[in-house]
């Protein structure tokens, strides 16, 4: 077939369809937000969605790391919560040691990203069944370390990343200091795929690994980097966790199928090969505006569940009708 | 003849967003006939043959079979109609057996219970009409492309099909599996069997057809006997001028300096390797499909490493375990299965052009610094005439020839000296096919080299200023420019021992 | 189309259930847990675990075995910290015993219903058991399971009941609706007629949570309290937090907290914290981290309970059917005292976790705290 | 031109090997434990029924991966078909034929959602069954409060009666394996399962309507999960809207089923490998609890042991894995 010049435009679209998906569905969920509740509008309550948004936002960025180069990371909730009871037991109310122990936690999530990553390069192991052992070990792990219950309560010092909010800042009003932190996140991961060539990679390896290896890509090296992406996003999400709300034993329960589901309703493909950082971001932030909307309209509980079954159906059928339409 | 024809196409049209695919074709096959149908990449062959096959619906024209009007709208029903069709890409199951695979989708069964004892004997009777001995049990990921081929002919002639579509057969085939190929073409012919054949091969077309049909830009040019169409007049036909200087003129001086020698390489599959490529040479390899042509190509570029021997580049030792490895060392690679093996499908065209740069450089690179710069990969892409609309659409889109020029690209930019192209102008048109030999050529005289595996054995001897000839996993000889089909072939059989051994220059 | 479908089957659903909703509100149970909870519990005094409600009792004789004796426990699971510290007490308490036992042979089902049925059967057919001592995971579905064992051999059944008055005795504090009794009518005395309370809850349709706020809301709504909202937090922390700020944030007046479960309402205190609002009136439980709160930021607060000591009388009811003395039975309701402001200081305990629950009868067992995961 | 002869029962020996492997690992565990009773017939009879409920849910998602697509949707339904059976039977007898029937039908009607949505809506599986689970998990929680009851004294006999000391759950699981087996190695259903998870392009061209038996797969899928649901509500008597949650049947079962060898690409594996992994999930269930492993180290080994059952094939595999 002859390629026509309108081909191209319409080739382009997508690019631009998928940073728009994820941001038109947020602002329209926002927008309905806002509608039910006005004083949403107000910079001090955006904020303040913000800061609870965060820890979804970043685990969804972490995510999409690993679906860009064709995988899952199921072990996300487990490596959160691993986190926060680790840091409990760690810290041991000596604030003190909270930077240190900080330290330790990232090492701990670099672990379990690197033994990700290891054993579906080179055990062959899909990501869906790796995860999904990883998740079931690093929850053992933490609930057989702390004993199945919180072992001590976080020192101010640590809880202040998630809870911490300075008022009458100017122009804005206020300014969590998780929305810094989570600011701070997605600049470093966005440089991570749009500022360094390993995003043009990891896609290249989400898209056909074997081409991608063929053509002198390090694809072992871009699989386990974005595991590792993903645990170290885990550990940060984890620490805003535990700090918004304190310890417990389920802080990361579910967290891994809500980032997955951000990504996908931000415009990411599963499976690899396309997507952005802002499929995340916005995915992520289109979700959580879901679970406070549905909460503004006080529907049952149960039902929540339903409806967001249906978005991420009606999401996803969105775009691969867009995909499918030019094709 | 006036027989009635057993297929008809008339007026058909089909356009895609943007394309019109096809444009009022008419079409015809009379049984016992082999009418071959040839054109650019684009040209509309395949669509055409995917409206024919059930794939596609027509926006306009009908189709007759045998005199009377069918309209599909899913493949089962031109399976039903008569109509088989041995595609361009194999669609096997690896997991299963041969007999399980000439089965899939029209199973021997009663009441939805399989008869595996009948479908073993049809399939072992099948394999057996067309002189392949394959065991019906083994399963289809231990066999070679060539038998697996094979395997989709037996699939086609399990439906006793009345029209068989051949969408280039011999593609993944070497000389001597094409040549068998072509008799049991010959034999469906004496059948009465009407046999649409595609491809890019000229002298076999003219060899098998009994008419050919040209098309270009989805309108038929025209449809003439064998006798009254040449090469050159299909050609012509096809790319809207004449190609006279098809390949590009050899080099005006002698090779220079040996870049890359390889000394008693050996694997599983290789025994015993040593040659060399010199600065500004491009070295052919010929071989059947099972000689280890393939095997040899994997191991230059680290995929499937030399296990024994050494590999000096300019002198020096190397390793090459890795394709990364090979890549560092100046090795670049250009697959025979572009999709699989060559693109990153739902990338841009710059994207798959940059891969390689993107790749070898350190991870913290900016991504638009230097050569990595959109504007300087565009320039890349410009000069080796890439055709796109936009060098940001999906690469997926674009022409065999666009794609494989797209690739060589990747390695230009990379800066290698060695290329090692597998099947280069595979399914490729014939104005790209033109462009890719000069390109290599100049390539080549920029004082690199190039190592060509090819199963079109006159691409070799028109591209290659010298043949390695290879047979059982080992080197069997070599030929210089200028040497004849047979002459290869002879070594290939392993007829002969070196009978043209040279050493090196 | 299906989604449309679906959709409405959904609405359907929702709305039929709305209309049928299973009645958790039995008012002779709410009556009769409303007198146990005054009433004076026979035994030894202070050690609420060894006592009991109410006058029967069951003779055991049949059951008396001399020599040491295996126990086995089939567990539902370890999945909160109420289990996590109820199993400790059960481990420590079996230690006090070792004379006496053999062996403590502890299964765990992993909070899968399937799984401790099978669990129990190969108890059972084990054959090493002399009693078996089971929490069931949950009532209907243990039932034949429990009755088969039976048959083999002295069952004991804490927690959660079952539909069979096969075993031995069934110990249980007062309950659910005793639970939502206490802390609702503490929350009715500090409010007035119109003021609002929210109440958070874990989730919805496990008969012993459900009970605490069917009762909570008839004592509100006897008050004439508004019950502003009914939220499910999953016993998540981080949710429980979120669905405050939410109700904070739309501008609702809060009076009071009321909870089903205590072990996120520091979280739920948090919000109002981090909103610079007064605290509201609370009910929680006897967790150390709500406790300390309570103390530290001087709340009008309650903490009802759910006593993690009945761990502990399961082991001694064990043994003491095995040495054929009389139990209490066919049930033994344990006394089920709640946390108020003067008691308050002695239930803290600056060593113990967070979520170590105070009533956990566990002070002079061996080991403690360290075993409960204190600091000596 | 000659051929290597390759054995196509690739799978049937990762069965063995792996039925082997947790048969082995039992009896070891049992002797060492002084546990020999585990060893007689009603050990064994315990043992095989931990397979039932994850065995039946397996088995039908050994369907939907062998076409290349995968079930995420069971444990809701599960938990749906039990809450249901329950509340339409109500104890009495006469409803057990009318609760079967139309949990069957919902189970149907299930499948053929999710089926429509990954072979027609061509929306990924993980994503489409993810949806509907949760579609149905919210319906059955905001509804659980109606739909409360009891199956029938009658109905349990599928759970604990038994003929010669047999229980019929087992003959139950052991004639639906059989059935899918044979389903799946010598009808033409099973024929065009493979061929579609194989190769669905190559599937469709050779004549084969590839939607319709991704369509067909998804409610086989669903139907085992139905069974399973339903032999779950004569166990446990009656249905909460949790059990397929708790029992973590949605991951548990594809993990058994890729342990046994099926392919998460499609079309290569087979019910017996299910099977294995099954018992091998269930043999690790009865020997922990003899040896007595805390709850949360019990995890730590799964977790390590679904990694390394399917290490220990796929690390054969030569080319990529995502």
């Amino acid at each position: 077939m002859t390629t026509v010049p309108q081909t191209s435009l319409s080739l382009r679209r997508p690019e631009r369809l998928a940073l728009n998906a994820g941001l038109v569905i947020f602002v329209a969920l926002y927008a309905a937000i806002a509608f039910l509740q006005p004083n949403y509008l107000e910079l001090g309550l955006f904020m303040n969605f913000l800061r609870r948004a965060a820890p979804l936002v970043i685990l969804a960025c972490g995510q999409l790391y690993v679906i860009l180069t064709g995988g899952f990371d199921l072990s996300m909730g487990a490596v959160a919560t691993l986190v926060v009871l680790a840091a409990s037991i760690l810290i041991n109310g000596d604030p003190d040691t909270t930077w240190a122990v900080i330290g330790a936690l990232y090492a701990m999530g670099i672990a379990v990203g690197l033994v990700n990553g290891l054993v579906v390069t080179f055990l062959k192991v899909p990501s869906i069944i790796t995860t999904l052992g990883t998740m079931l070990l690093v929850n053992g792990l933490a609930l057989a370390w702390s004993g199945g219950a919180a072992r001590g309560d976080l020192p101010d010092n640590f809880r202040n990343l998630g809870r911490l909010v300075w008022r009458d800042v100017p122009v804005i009003g206020t300014l969590p200091l998780a929305a810094v932190v989570l600011a701070g996140f997605v600049a470093l991961v966005w440089f991570g795929l749009n500022g360094t060539v390993y995003g043009k990679r990891a896609l290249a390896v989400g898209d056909n690994p074997r081409a991608a290896e063929l053509a002198g890509t390090p694809v072992a090296a871009t699989r386990i980097l974005a595991f590792v992406v993903s645990a170290v996003s885990a550990v940060t999400a984890g620490i805003l966790i535990g700090g918004f709300s304190g310890v417990s034993v389920n802080a990361g329960e579910g967290l891994e199928l809500q980032a997955i589901a951000a990504c996908v309703i931000g415009g990411a493909q599963l499976l690899g090969g396309r997507g952005s950082i802002w499929s995340a971001v916005f995915g992520a932030l289109s979700l959580f505006a879901l679970f406070t909307l549905l909460n503004l309209l006080g529907l049952p509980q149960a039902l929540r569940d339903s409806i967001q079954g249906l978005i991420l159906i009606a999401a996803v059928g969105a775009s691969t009708w867009r995909i499918r339409r030019r094709t | 003849m006036t027989a009635v024809p057993s297929l008809s196409m008339t007026g058909i049209s089909k356009a895609f967003p943007g394309v019109r695919a096809l444009d009022g074709v008419d079409f015809e096959c009379l049984p016992g006939e082999v009418h071959a149908i040839c054109g650019e990449n684009g040209a509309g062959k395949s669509t055409l043959m995917k409206i024919l096959g059930g794939s596609y619906r027509p926006d306009a024209g009908t189709i007759h079979l045998a005199g009377k009007t069918v309209q599909f709208t899913h493949p089962r029903q031109a399976a039903e109609a008569g109509i088989a069709t041995i595609h361009q890409e194999l669609s096997l199951l690896p997991h299963r057996t041969v007999a399980d695979n000439i089965f899939m989708g029209r199973e021997i069964a009663r009441h939805g219970i399989l008869d595996k004892a009948a479908m073993r004997e049809r399939a072992a009777a099948l394999l057996d009409r067309i002189g392949a001995q394959i065991d019906p049990q083994a399963l289809v990921s231990s066999l070679s492309i060539a038998l697996q081929q094979l395997v989709e002919i037996a699939k086609a002639l399990l439906l006793d099909a009345r029209i068989l579509v051949m969408d280039e057969p011999t593609a993944a085939l070497d000389e001597r599996d094409s040549r068998t190929l072509l008799n049991l073409v010959d034999g469906l012919r004496g059948e009465g069997v009407s046999i649409v054949y595609i491809s890019h091969r000229m002298p076999e077309v003219t060899a098998i057809a009994d008419r050919i049909t040209i098309l270009k830009d989805g309108q038929k040019i025209w449809t003439r006997p064998r006798d009254a169409a040449p090469i050159s007049e299909i050609v012509r036909a096809m790319v809207g001028r004449d190609l006279k200087d098809f390949y590009p003129s050899p080099p005006a001086s002698a090779p220079g300096e040996v870049l890359v020698a390889i000394t008693g390489g050996t694997n599983s599959g290789l025994q015993d390797i040593t040659f060399d490529v010199r600065a500004g040479e491009i070295v052919g390899v010929a071989g059947l499909e099972d000689s280890g042509k393939g095997a040899l190509a994997q191991a230059l570029v680290g995929d499937v490493p030399f296990t024994g021997g050494t590999v000096a580049l300019r002198g020096r030792s190397i390793d090459l375990r890795t394709p990364r490895q090979a890549t560092a060392a100046g090795i670049g690679y250009l697959p025979g299965d572009r999709k699989r093996e060559g693109l990153a499908l739902r990338q841009s065209v710059r994207d798959n052009a940059l891969l390689t740069l993107r790749s070898m450089t350190g991870i913290f690179t900016r991504p638009q610094r230097g050569a990595l710069a959109s504007a300087v990969i565009d320039e890349r892409l410009r000069a080796m005439d890439v055709r796109a609309a936009n060098f940001g659409q999906e690469i997926g889109t674009l022409s065999g020839g666009n794609q494989q020029k797209a690739i060589i690209v990747r390695w230009l930019a990379q800066a290698s000296d060695i290329l090692v192209f597998v099947e280069p102008t595979r399914g490729i048109d014939i104005a790209a096919k033109a462009a890719i030999y000069d390109t290599m050529r100049r390539f080549a005289d920029a004082g690199r080299g190039i190592v060509v595996i090819s199963s079109d054995m006159p691409e070799l001897i028109g591209i290659a200023d010298r043949v390695l000839v290879m047979h059982q996993g080992r080197l069997s000889g070599a030929v210089p420019r200028g040497a004849s089909e047979e002459d290869i072939m002879h070594l290939a059989l392993g007829l002969a021992e070196a009978r043209h051994e040279e050493s090196g220059a | 189309m299906t989604l449309r479908g679906l959709l409405a089957t959904t609405v359907a659903l929702t709305f039929a259930s709305q209309a049928l909703a299973q009645d958790f509100n039995d008012p002779a149970e709410f009556k009769k847990q409303r007198e146990q909870l005054s009433m004076t519990p026979q035994g030894p005094e202070g050690q609420p675990w060894a006592q009991h409600l109410g006058d029967g009792m069951v003779d055991t004789a049949k059951y008396k075995k001399d020599g040491q004796v295996t126990l086995c426990f089939s567990n539902a699971g370890v999945f909160n910290p109420w289990r996590v510290v109820g199993l400790n007490n059960l481990n420590a308490e079996a230690e006090l015993h070792k004379d006496r036992l053999k062996e403590l042979i502890v299964v765990d089902a992993e909070g899968k219903d399937d799984k401790q049925i099978s669990d129990i059967e190969a108890l059972v057919s084990g054959g090493k058991c002399d009693a078996l001592i089971v929490s069931p995971n949950t009532t209907a579905a243990l039932t034949p399971a429990v009755e088969a064992a039976c048959a083999k051999l002295p069952v004991i059944v804490f927690d959660r009941g079952v539909n069979t008055s096969c075993p031995v005795t069934y110990i249980h504090p007062v309950g659910g609706y005793g639970f939502g009794i206490t802390s609702g009518e503490f929350i009715a005395s500090k409010l007035k007629k119109g003021d609002n309370v929210l109440a958070l809850r874990i989730m919805p349709g496990v008969d012993v949570l459900e009970t605490r706020y069917s009762a909570a809301k008839n004592i509100f709504d006897e008050a004439g309290i508004n019950v502003v909202g009914s939220e499910f937090t999953g016993s998540d922390r981080a949710k429980t937090k979120s669905v405050v700020e939410d109700y904070i944030n739309r501008g609702e007046k809060i009076d009071a907290v009321w909870m089903d479960a205590g072990d996120t309402a520091t979280a739920a205190l948090e919000a109002f914290e981090d909103a610079g609002l007064p605290y509201p009136v609370i009910s929680g439980e006897d967790q150390q981290d709500f406790l300390r709160k309570w103390q530290s930021e001087k709340l009008t607060a309650i903490g009802p309970s759910y006593p993690t000591y009945q761990w502990r009388t399961a082991v001694i009811a064990a043994l003491d059917v095995l040495d054929g003395k009389q139990v209490p039975g066919p049930e033994w309701v344990l006394p089920q005292p709640a946390i108020t402001e003067d008691v308050l200081a002695e239930y803290i305990d600056d060593r113990m976790p967070p979520l170590h629950y105070s009533l956990c009868g566990c002070q002079e067992l061996p080991g403690y705290p360290e075993l409960w995961g204190g600091k000596k | 031109m000659t051929t290597d002869v390759v054995k196509p029962k690739p799978g049937l020996s990762v069965a063995v090997l792996l039925a082997g492997l947790s048969i082995g690992f039992f009896v070891v565990v049992a002797l060492a434990t002084g546990e020999t009773a585990q060893l007689s017939g009603q050990g064994v009879t315990g043992l095989l029924q931990r397979m039932v409920a994850l065995g039946l849910v397996a088995i039908g998602q050994t369907f939907v991966i062998l076409v290349g697509s995968i079930d995420l949707s069971v444990a809701a339904l599960i938990s749906a078909v039990a809450v249901l059976a329950s509340h339409i039977m109500q104890g009495d007898a006469a409803m057990m034929l009318p609760a079967v029937l139309l949990c069957l039908g919902l189970c149907i009607a299930v499948g053929f959602v999710n089926g429509a949505l990954v072979a027609y809506g061509g929306i990924n599986p993980l994503i489409a069954t993810l949806g509907t689970g949760l579609v149905i998990q919210g319906v059955l929680a905001a509804s659980f409060g109606a739909l409360q009851g009891s199956v029938a004294r009658e109905f349990q006999v599928v759970a604990y009666g038994g003929v010669l000391g047999v229980p019929y759950s087992l003959l139950l699981l052991a004639s639906l394996s059989i059935a899918a087996g044979l389903v799946l190695d010598r009808t033409l259903f099973g024929a065009r399962i493979y061929a579609v998870g194989g190769n669905p392009d190559g599937a469709r061209l050779a004549g084969i309507r590839t939607e319709r038996v991704i369509l067909f797969a998804h409610m086989v899928a669903s139907l085992f999960a139905g069974a399973a649901g339903l032999y779950l509500a004569a166990r446990l008597q009656s249905g909460t809207p949790w059990i397929g949650r708790d029992g973590i049947y949605d991951l548990e079962s594809i993990a058994v089923t890729v342990i046994g060898g099926t392919i998460l690409a499609g079309g290569k594996g087979g019910v017996a490998g299910t099977l294995a992994g099954v018992l091998l999930f269930a043999s690790l269930d009865a020997g922990f609890n003899m040896l007595g492993i805390d709850a949360f180290l019990k995890q730590v080994l799964r977790g390590a042991i679904v990694i390394a059952a399917v290490a220990v094939h796929a690390v054969r595999a030569r080319g990529h894995v995502a």
